[in-house]
C-alpha cells in the first residue's frame, strides 16, 4: 500500500482537443488534485512511458472542476509530442496541484502571452466578478489565439484586447503596446497586472506596471525537474539576494521580487 | 516474508533504499509524499560552512534518458541545518546522513566536527567529487594521496560513519577507494556524476549557466554498475551505489553488483514517492524467490570468465 | 544552397558525417542501404595484424539510451582488409578512415607502415582506447607519455593523416589530447566508449560475457560534447566529434562544440540509411537560417561566463 | 530524396489483435518487403520512437502476402511492451527482410517452442506440400499454443503433435520427447528437423536429429542491436572455428555447424 500524503495520481486521458497551431487541450480524470487547485498553480505530467523523456514536465492548470483536470499544451519538444499524441483512456503520472497561485483582486488587468493564457484563463473563470477584469492576449497569429468563444462568455467585449504579430486579428504587434496606453488612460485604477507568458513580455510588463505605479504578478517559465522544492533547478534570481525556486516560491511571483536584469 | 535489512558498516537499515544527495533537499518536501521512515535512510544535500547561492539559472537541462545539473552546491549552511532541520527529522527517527564539502580540508574537518556534536546524524558522506563548482573538491577526488590527505584528517575529529563519495570521472577508480579505505573511510559511495555538457541547437547557447553540469539518471546507470562492481572486489569496506536507479529490478542490479546500499537520486524528481515502490517492489522480488535476506544477493553477480 | 564541405587538417570532406569505428563494418553491408559517397568518410571496423576472432557472446545490450558492447575488436586483419575490401570501396570513391589497434606499440607501427603503402586511405585513426580487450590499448589511452609516445612513433612511419582517438574513461583530458597534438597528431577522434556494465536481475549472470564493456549511444553525448569542447579549446588541432549523435540537431551540437566532423555510431544500428538524413537535415538547417558554410557554427557555441 | 537499396520502410500497423498468453499478432503494411520474404526470414522493427529503447528488435516473419507482413509478438520486456500497444495506423520502422531461410524440403520434421512457432508456420504456408510435414509444438501451457486452427487447416491432425509442460493440450512435457520417438519409429524417413524455439529446446532437438541421422536447422535467438551485419553482436560459435554472425549468415543455420557446447 503506497500512502498518498500530496497529490501523485494516476491521471487518466478523458478527452484531447486538437485546437490548432500545435495546441491541444488536454482533460484528465484527476480526482481530489481538480478540486484542490487555484489560478496560477501548475501539475508535473510524466510523457511517455520510459526513460526518455525521463522529467515530468509542468502544465498550468487551464480549468478544474469535480475530478476533471483541463490543460492546454502546446507541442514544443518530445515531451509534448508524446502528451499531445496519447491515446484517450491512457493513463500517466500527474502530480500537484503545486506551486503558488495569482492573488484575486478586482479589476485585475490580465497579460497573457501563448500558453501563458492558461493560468489567466483559471484566473477568470475562478473570480467572483469576472467583468471586472481586463485581457491582454497576444499571440503570433489569430491561429494562435484560443478559446476566444470561452473568453467571450466570462469577459465583455471591450475589456478584451487581442493582439496579433502579423495584425491577422486584433491589434498589430506585441501585447505591450496597448497595455501601456491601458494603464496609462486608466491611472485611477488600482487592479493589478497579472502576467503570464514569454519572459521578455513579462519583463516589459514588469516595467510598464511599475512605470503605472501597479502591482504586479509574473508567472515565471523555468526548465523544472521536479516541481516541488528538491532539485533546485528552477530558480530565478531574488531581489533579496540569491536565488529563489519558481516551483514553490513561484511560479506565481511578484514581479517587484525578481531581479530581472539577472534573468 | 524476507528481511529487508542491510547493514553499511556498523550501522543498520532497515531497507537498502536510500536517497541521494541533492536529490531529496533536507527531506522536508518528500515528507509530504511519503512518511520518511519508509526509507532506510535520508541523503541530505550537500553542506558547506556557510550557507551558498549556489550558480545562476540556467542550472538544469534534460538529456538522453538523464539529465546535467549545475546547481553549484546551493545550501543553507551547516548551522541552519543542524539547528532547525535536524531537529524535524529526528523526531521521524530517520537515520540521516550528511553530505559534505568545502573548497579546502580544514572545510571538510570543521564540518564534520560539528555533525560529530549534533545529534541525529549517523553517517557524513565527504563529496570530493562534485564537478559543478570550480573548486568543489574535484581535486580531492582524482589523485589517491589527496584522498587518503583528507579522508584520515576528517577521521581525526569524526568517530561515526564516515563514507567517501567517489567521482566517475576518473581513470582507475581501484587506487581511489582504496586510499580512501587505507585513511578509515567506512564505506564508499559510487558514484557521482559525470562531468557532460549540453548545447541548444537553436540558440547556440550553452544548456547551462556553467557550460559544464554533472550527468545523472537512469543514462549512467552501466557507469555507476561497473564502479560498484570494480570497488566492491578491491576493498574490504561496503559500497553504496548511486547512479540512475529507476526501478525495483535496478536495486536488485546494484546489489548483485555489490552494493549494500542503493541510493536513489535523479528519479525522485519524476515520481517523489519512489522509495515506497521500490521497498515493495524489491520485496516482492525477495519473496517470489524465497530469498530470505539481502546477503544473499549482495555481490553475488555471476560473470561468464 | 549552403556548403556542408568540412576539413579536418589538410583533408577535405564533402560533408562533416562520418561513420564511426565498429559501427558500419567495413562499408558492405551500409552500402545496400544508401550509396556509399553521399559520406563525408567511411571509418571502419578497428584493425588489427592479424585476424581476430573477438569475445564470446553474450556481446551486446541495451541500456537506457544506449547500449554496451564488447566485440574485443573481432576484424578481418589488415592483409585482408587491404587486399579484398579496400578495392571495392576505392572504386565507390569514399574516403576511408583505416581505425587501427594493437597491444604494443610495434603492432600499431606495423599497421600504420601497410596503411601507408596502400591506395586509398586518407587517415587512420588509432584507437587507444578500447577498453573491451584487456590489453586492447587501455593503457595507451589514459598516460600522456604513453599517448606522446606511441603517436611519435606512427607518426615516423605515415605521412598521411593521423588522427588520434581518445578515451573518455579518464581524470582530465587535456594533457592527453596536448600529448598528441606534440607528437604530431594531424586531429582528435573525441570520444570512444565508457565502461559500463549490466546485469540481468533475473538470472543474476553479467549482461556480458566480458562483465565489462563499452557504453555508447544518446546516453553519452553530454560527456561526448565535453571532450570535444574541452580538447577544442585545449588544442589547435581539429577535434572529429563522436558519441551518442541522432539527429542533424545533434550534429549541429557536435559542431557548436567544436567539432570540424562528427561520427554517427550506435545510430546506424537503428536506421542504417541515417547519415544520408543527417546530411539532408543538417542542409536544410542551414539553408533555413542563411548560413553559408560549416566554420560560420563550428565552436561558436554561446557560453554564459 | 533518400535513396533506397535495401528495404527500410515505414510500416503502418494496419490491426493488432491479442491471442492471449501475452501474445500479439501485429499486421503492418509494408510494400515492397512483405514480398520479397521467405520462411526463416526475420525483420528489425524500432519500438517507441524515441532514445529509449534506442535498438530495433527481431521478429521474425510469421506470413507475409502481397503488402502485408504479419508479426507473432510476445510481450517479454520494454521493447515489445510498446509494440504491443501501438495504435492501428501509427507507423514505425521496418528493415528487412533480413537473414537466411530454412531450406525448402519434403517431409521435414517442424520443432516449434514459443514465438519460434512463427517462421515454421511461414515454412509451412510456403510450402508445396505441407501435408508432408510434421509438426511439434511445445508450449508451457495451451493458453500458450497459438493459432491451432490455422495450423489444422494446413497439416493433417495426425501429423500436429501439441505438447504442454502442464499437460492442459496434448502431451504433457517436453516437445522434444515426441520429437525423439517419432523419429526413432521412422527411421527410414529422410525429411529435415527444422527447430525454432528456445536454446536449450534447439540444441537437445540437434541431438535427436543427429543421432536419427537427420539433417537438422535451427533458427538462433540471439540479442541483435543492427539484423544486417554490421555490430557483430549476435555470433554464435562456429564449428569451423571462430564467430557468425546470426543475423547474415543465419538466423537459420545447419545445426552442425555451431558449436553447442560453447553457447
Ligand atoms: C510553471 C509552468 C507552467 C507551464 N504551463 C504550460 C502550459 O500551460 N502549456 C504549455 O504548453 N506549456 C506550459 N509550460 C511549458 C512546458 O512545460 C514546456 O513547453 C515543456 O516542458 C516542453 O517539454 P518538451 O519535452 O515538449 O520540450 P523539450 O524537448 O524539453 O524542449 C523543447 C524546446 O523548448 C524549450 N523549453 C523547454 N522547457 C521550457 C520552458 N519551461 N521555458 C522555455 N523554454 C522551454 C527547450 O529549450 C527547447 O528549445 C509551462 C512551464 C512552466 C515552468
Ligand atoms: C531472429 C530472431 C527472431 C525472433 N522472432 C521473434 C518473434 O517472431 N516473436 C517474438 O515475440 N519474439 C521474437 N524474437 C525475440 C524478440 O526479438 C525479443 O523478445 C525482443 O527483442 C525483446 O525485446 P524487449 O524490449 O521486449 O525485451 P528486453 O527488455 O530487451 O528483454 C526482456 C527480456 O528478454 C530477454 N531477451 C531479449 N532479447 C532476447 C533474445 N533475442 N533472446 C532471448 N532473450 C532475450 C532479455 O534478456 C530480458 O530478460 C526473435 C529474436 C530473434 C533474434
Ligand atoms: C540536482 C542534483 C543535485 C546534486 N547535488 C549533490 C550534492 O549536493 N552532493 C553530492 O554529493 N551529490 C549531488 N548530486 C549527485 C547525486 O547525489 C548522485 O550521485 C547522482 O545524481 C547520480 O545518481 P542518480 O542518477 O540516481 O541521480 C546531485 C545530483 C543532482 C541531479
Ligand atoms: C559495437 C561497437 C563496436 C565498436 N568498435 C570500435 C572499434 O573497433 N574501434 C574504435 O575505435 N571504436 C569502436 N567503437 C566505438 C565507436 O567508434 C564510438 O566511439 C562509440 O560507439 C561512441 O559513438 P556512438 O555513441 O555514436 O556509437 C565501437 C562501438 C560499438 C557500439
Ligand atoms: S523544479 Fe525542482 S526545485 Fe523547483
Ligand atoms: S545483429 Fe549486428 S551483426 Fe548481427
Amino acid at each position: 500500500m503506497m500512502p498518498q500524503m500530496k497529490k501523485i495520481l494516476k491521471g487518466n486521458l478523458l478527452r484531447r482537443t486538437g485546437l490548432g497551431g500545435g495546441y491541444h487541450l488536454l482533460e484528465f480524470t484527476a480526482p481530489g488534485l481538480a478540486g484542490e487547485a487555484g489560478p496560477g498553480q501548475f501539475v508535473m505530467v510524466r510523457a511517455g512511458s520510459t526513460h526518455h523523456p525521463l522529467l515530468s514536465r509542468p502544465f498550468s492548470i487551464l480549468w478544474a472542476e469535480g475530478d476533471t483536470l483541463h490543460l492546454l499544451v502546446k507541442a514544443v519538444g518530445e515531451g509534448t509530442r508524446l502528451l499531445t499524441t496519447m491515446g484517450e483512456g491512457e493513463a500517466t503520472l500527474v502530480l500537484g496541484p503545486l506551486g503558488a497561485e495569482f492573488p484575486l483582486a478586482d479589476g485585475a488587468v490580465l497579460v497573457a502571452g501563448g500558453y501563458g493564457m492558461a493560468p489567466l484563463y483559471f484566473y477568470a473563470r475562478r473570480h467572483r466578478c469576472p467583468a471586472s477584469l481586463h485581457l491582454f492576449y497576444g499571440a503570433r497569429t489569430a491561429q494562435h489565439l484560443l478559446l476566444l468563444d470561452r473568453w467571450r462568455a466570462l469577459l465583455p467585449e471591450a475589456h478584451l484586447h487581442f493582439v496579433t504579430e502579423d495584425g491577422s486579428l486584433g491589434e498589430k504587434g506585441l501585447v505591450t503596446a496597448p497595455l501601456e496606453r491601458f494603464l496609462k488612460a486608466n491611472p485611477a485604477a488600482a487592479g493589478p497586472v497579472l502576467a503570464c507568458g514569454p519572459t521578455p513580455m513579462m519583463k516589459a510588463s514588469a516595467a510598464i506596471a511599475r512605470a503605472a505605479d501597479r502591482p504586479c504578478y509574473v508567472s515565471m517559465d523555468e526548465p523544472m525537474a521536479c516541481g516541488f522544492g528538491i532539485c533546485l533547478g528552477c530558480v530565478v534570481p531574488a531581489t533579496a539576494g540569491g536565488y529563489v525556486c519558481s516551483c514553490t516560491k513561484g511560479p506565481v511571483f511578484d514581479a517587484a521580487a525578481i531581479r530581472w536584469e539577472a534573468l | 516474508m524476507s528481511d529487508l535489512r542491510t547493514t553499511v558498516g556498523p550501522l543498520t537499515f532497515k531497507n537498502p533504499i536510500l536517497t541521494a544527495s541533492g536529490c531529496c533537499g533536507y527531506g522536508l518536501e518528500l515528507k509530504e509524499f511519503f512518511p520518511l521512515d519508509r526509507l532506510g535512510a535520508l541523503v541530505v544535500k550537500g553542506l558547506s560552512l556557510k550557507p551558498r547561492d549556489g550558480n545562476p539559472p540556467p542550472r538544469i537541462c534534460e538529456t538522453p534518458a538523464g539529465m546535467l545539473n549545475s546547481i553549484g552546491l546551493q545550501n543553507i549552511g551547516i548551522e541552519a541545518f543542524v539547528n532547525e532541520v535536524l531537529p524535524i527529522l529526528e523526531a521521524d527517527g530517520i537515520p540521516v546522513v550528511a553530505n559534505l564539502f568545502g573548497e579546502e580540508e580544514e572545510a571538510y574537518v570543521a564540518l564534520a566536527r560539528r555533525c560529530e556534536a549534533a545529534r541525529g546524524i549517523c553517517a557524513v558522506e565527504l563529496n570530493l567529487s562534485c564537478p559543478n563548482v570550480k573548486k568543489g573538491g574535484i581535486h580531492f577526488g582524482t589523485v589517491p594521496e589527496a584522498i587518503k590527505a583528507l579522508t584520515a584528517k576528517v577521521r581525526q575529529v569524526y568517530t561515526h560513519s564516515l563514507w567517501v563519495k567517489l567521482s566517475p570521472n576518473v581513470s582507475t577508480v581501484v587506487p581511489l577507494a582504496v586510499a580512501a579505505q587505507q585513511a578509515g573511510a567506512d564505506a564508499l559511495t559510487c558514484i557521482n556524476t559525470l562531468k557532460g555538457m549540453a548545447i541548444d541547437p537553436l540558440t547556440w547557447k550553452a544548456k547551462l549557466h556553467t557550460t559544464y553540469g554533472g550527468l545523472s539518471g537512469p543514462a549512467i546507470k552501466p557507469v555507476a554498475l561497473r564502479f560498484v562492481h570494480e570497488t566492491a572486489r578491491a576493498v574490504d569496506i561496503p559500497i553504496v551505489g548511486c547512479g540512475g536507479a529507476a526501478t525495483a529490478l535496478d536495486i536488485v542490479e546494484f546489489l548483485l553488483a555489490g552494493a549494500r546500499a542503493v541510493q536513489v537520486g535523479t528519479l525522485l524528481f519524476q515520481n517523489p514517492a519512489l522509495p515506497v515502490e521500490l521497498e515493495e517492489g524489491l520485496r516482492a522480488y525477495l519473496d517470489e524467490r524465497g530469498i530470505p535476506s539481502l546477503d544473499a544477493i549482495i555481490g553475488k553477480v555471476k560473470t561468464h570468465a
